[in-house]
């Protein structure tokens, strides 16, 4: 399963204290670090593509606001072979009951994994991870030595193999501090191309990789298959120096660095009363 | 979901067919795209690479027509009936050409879909050791196993351009259904750069979605969707009609008599203006024969989550 | 069509699976065999080897007892609800003992039952490339593609000793049908040296006969079958029940103190005298908090040659 | 398809001019050489064999009288992906609906070839040849040279995969003389182990190969995996020495050779009056 992997320490962190609960009066009140406020970020992400591999947790969330809101017709897939779900209650998991009845397909993993997702029909592959390093390798592994380790993350799932083709890769991080964005991941459980490509004499992967990680302070991006991530946004109420101060490395900026635009009352609305109404991801 | 991609099939096939691509026509005796590939004979395609594991008559029929000039395949009969005349003419004393043939065994040509709609550079299988079969056939290599176990003979990925299949149902954006045997339909559907779906029947999305394990080849590897009822005649559909095994014995003496046959594709594919024209020419009391009786899947549930 | 397989699951793990064997439990989120698993517990069993792809609670289970030294997976927690601390304490703090784990992809895994269950030496797939696992997993090696695009990696087969599934349906002999979320199901039988599997309801074979493309596992693959209600607990059964989130939470704090945790193998598992004691013990009003709402597949027809 | 593909000819071989038609007042009048004859011989092979993979033709014929006679319980799988057929009328080929419809599982090529076959699950395969040669190789592609053969044959079809993974085979043949049973085939479609051998260094197959090949004049068998075929019965009317000089090698002889018994009455009444109805195989 490709689930929401970044919290792993113990206890709610600060983004996990959200102001779930509260009336939609006023959107100023939903703070950048919140589920609903990175939620809504990452379901704008998803206008205009067609086709979605979700994983556990704020992709659930992204992926159905944006059916709601910015693309009606993204084709949500999920690992466990459900292609088109329209499901009729939020899923809680990505072999929820509610993905499978009334989908469009429920295909064998051998065809999801080999068909679907290797054949290169996946154009958004939306994961979760511990930690994000500067050219977008991914560790949803361990935190320290694999041998043992100080934290035994959940690992791969499918997270290697939807790193590998899925055209793009979006990460949506609950923290941004040097060690969810590390110059360099403590371990590379999903490669970004630039690490593959070190690997003289091995056929490369189609995917692009990690376009795309979204986080509590803003937005970075990778600007081709080969670059590093770098500041495209910030979001309301955070400077370009605090998002650079808390990133692992020597974070470029882009000249058109903007301030993400707040979720609209109407994303929040959505996400509380009609998505996740027993508030299972919003907390 | 996206749109509908219903289409008729002569816009299908004018569409995604062109001269010299490399097209699958796929159905293991069962669901045979005869409709479609008759299409591709009235619309004159030429210079065609031609992948089907049975070539069947539908084969014979296109080579007839002088469409295919190359044939990747992994049986070159037709089942329980006997010789493909024109294919022997045409491999035998190169009348009137030679075909140029690619052969595998039927796991091979599987396995080639396999791979090509896995994208994986090369699939393995236990055939073919001591067999004569890589020897004329450079595609089929081996690979050293990095566990020890010896060399084990390797197939490449198949690639068409398009790949066209029959199915029982599909709605109309591609959703596709299809039960009994299933065949190589959807890896050479998923290998495939488009896939035009022939089907019994379009059907409402509810349909598809009542019952989503059926759905075998889903909208997104789909580009046209043509409702053609009757369209794997001679073959069959089942739950729907049966094969018209007299039809199979026919084509022996046709496929044998080269004018025969050039006056058989003349008079049912040139002489009609589509599938509905043929199966007019066939007659109602001809199909009343082929007609088969209700046997009910039954109904499963998914269930749904009570509120 | 063989003899009746109908036996006990006391029966069946008695039978099939013993001390320091390989065992696979799959069923991906959905179906996941609880109830075997429960009995594995109550029977003992030592030094096992489990795989799974998504070890889930069942997993944690496991290892609270005592039953499991060795772990294969591409997943170590529990879908949306977090962590499995008893896997965690064994692997952060050697707690009360180091668990030796073997780390794949899930296509990774997947693809060494496909190759297990095909006996393939090996299944190429498109990951790893630039990952750290393969130097983790001395298992995952690579090939060069003998058509010129470079080195693949490439899995081993896993031949698990005992297989065991659940499902929602087979006929006596072992016809096993199953719906929904199918996962890694019929290859890791198929890969298996015996399998057992366990279902909501053994059907007559005419239920199974009447729509044979919802057999997964036919009958020749599997030697015992168990009819086990409610088998998947917390786990659930598409269109029989729902998967128990509540129970799914709780687990987290039992998990989290291995003292708790080892009150509740001893309570719910060592407690009851199987299955239905488990059940029982649940109580009536959860298991209908759990259930669905009938959503119809609808039949479709396989047809019947007429006379 | 796993075809009978004896028959390379034009025209019927004498073979084809059976005794069909006729009442079974007498067993005598069936000749050896006649589809009832053989199909009885092959039949009675069947008996205690878990699981056939049935080509067309004659193990049509022949599957079908094992089950209403020596074996009930044999299950019979089909390449088209049947498993545990119960047809309500006798199939026309491996892919008739009448083999889907009542079926236990209808798998996947995939499920048949990989899980089924390659997973050892089936203990004969019963192939039909135009040649078998002295150690059980089998063509079924062309007589004379590839590029420009004299005759186009069917070729493998799934022969040559039944060959490497079913635990043995069983071949009829419509004909017996030195073309049909040459010391080496023209053309090597699917190879005994011996062959296979010979290849060093190749992950060999695990089955044994044809172990049985029934001729019009008699029953053949190789006595282990790398041994070659040697006379084990001749049919009633048939000497030994008129098995030897119709067999394109020095035929051994065992010492032990048999008369192969005859059809009984009710065999002949099955296939005629029951099994192959409309007389498809029977001419």
């Amino acid at each position: 399963m490709t689930a929401d992997s970044s919290r792993h320490g113990s206890g709610p962190s600060t983004a996990e204290r959200s102001s779930a609960g509260r009336p939609v009066a006023d959107v100023a009140d939903v703070p950048p670090h919140s589920a609903e406020f990175l939620a809504t970020v990452a379901a704008r992400e998803l206008a205009g593509r067609h086709r979605v591999f979700a994983g556990v947790g704020l992709p659930t969330l992204a992926v159905d606001l944006a059916k709601r809101t910015v693309n009606p017709g993204v084709e949500l897939v999920y690992e466990s072979g459900v292609v088109g779900a329209h499901p009729e209650a939020m899923a809680e998991g990505i072999a929820d009951s509610v993905l499978v009845s009334g989908s469009e397909a429920m295909l064998s993993m051998d065809a999801l994994f080999g068909y679907v997702l290797q054949g290169g029909y996946v154009d958004v592959g939306f994961l979760g991870a511990a930690q994000v390093d500067r050219v977008g390798n991914i560790n949803t592994s361990v935190i320290g030595d694999w041998r043992r380790p100080e934290v035994r993350l959940p690992g791969s799932g499918g997270a290697s193999d939807i790193m590998a083709s899925a055209r793009e890769i979006v990460v949506v991080l609950r923290r941004h501090d040097p060690h969810a964005l590390p110059a360099d991941v403590d371990f590379c459980t999903s490669p970004s191309p630039v690490r593959a490509r070190r690997q003289e004499g091995f056929h490369q992967p189609e995917g692009a990789g990690v376009t795309t990680v979204i986080t509590p302070l803003g937005i970075l991006r990778r600007p081709d298959r080969y670059g590093e991530l770098e500041l495209a946004a910030v979001h309301p109420g955070v400077t370009v120096a605090e998002a650079a101060e808390n990133t692992g490395w020597d974070l470029r900026v882009r000249a058109d660095v903007a301030e993400t635009p707040r979720p609209r009352a109407e994303d929040v609305r959505l996400l509380r009363e009609e998505i996740d109404t027993v508030r299972l991801y919003l907390r | 979901m996206t749109g509908s991609k219903v289409t008729t099939l002569t816009e299908a096939v004018a569409a995604h067919v062109r001269d010299g691509m490399t097209v699958a026509l796929e159905g293991f005796g069962h669901l045979i795209p005869f409709a479609a590939g008759h299409e591709i004979i009235r619309q004159r395609r030429r210079d065609l690479t031609m992948c089907r594991m049975t070539p069947d008559i539908l084969t014979d029929q296109l080579l007839v027509a002088g469409c295919v000039s190359r044939l990747v395949a992994s049986f070159f009969a037709s089942g329980s009936a006997g010789s493909l005349y024109e294919i022997r003419r045409r491999v035998e004393q190169h009348d009137p050409a030679p075909l140029e043939t690619e052969e595998y065994s039927h796991y091979g040509m599987y396995c080639r879909y396999e791979a090509g709609a896995k994208r994986l550079p090369f699939q393995p299988l236990l055939s073919y050791v001591g067999s004569d079969l890589p020897a004329l056939n450079p595609r089929i290599r081996s690979v050293e196993s990095p566990y020890g176990e010896g060399r084990v003979y390797v197939v490449p990925p198949l690639n068409p351009d398009v790949t066209i299949v029959h199915a029982q149902r599909a709605d109309a954006s591609g959703n596709t259904q299809l039960w009994g045997i299933t065949g190589a339909q959807a890896p050479a559907a998923y290998a495939a750069s488009a896939v035009i779906v022939t089907v019994e029947e379009i059907v409402a999305p509810e349909v598809v979605r009542a019952d989503p394990n059926r759905t075998l080849i889903p909208a997104h590897a789909v580009d046209a969707v043509v409702e053609v009822p009757g369209g794997a005649h001679p073959s069959y559909a089942q739950g729907c009609y049966d094969r018209d095994s007299a039809f199979y014995r026919e084509w022996t003496p046709i496929s044998r008599d080269r004018e025969a046959a050039l006056a058989w594709i003349d008079e049912w594919i040139h002489g009609t203006a589509d599938h509905a024209g043929y199966l007019a020419k066939l007659g109602q009391q001809r199909w009343d024969g082929l007609r088969v009786a209700p046997a009910p899947s039954g109904s499963v549930s998914y269930g749904r989550r009570k509120e």
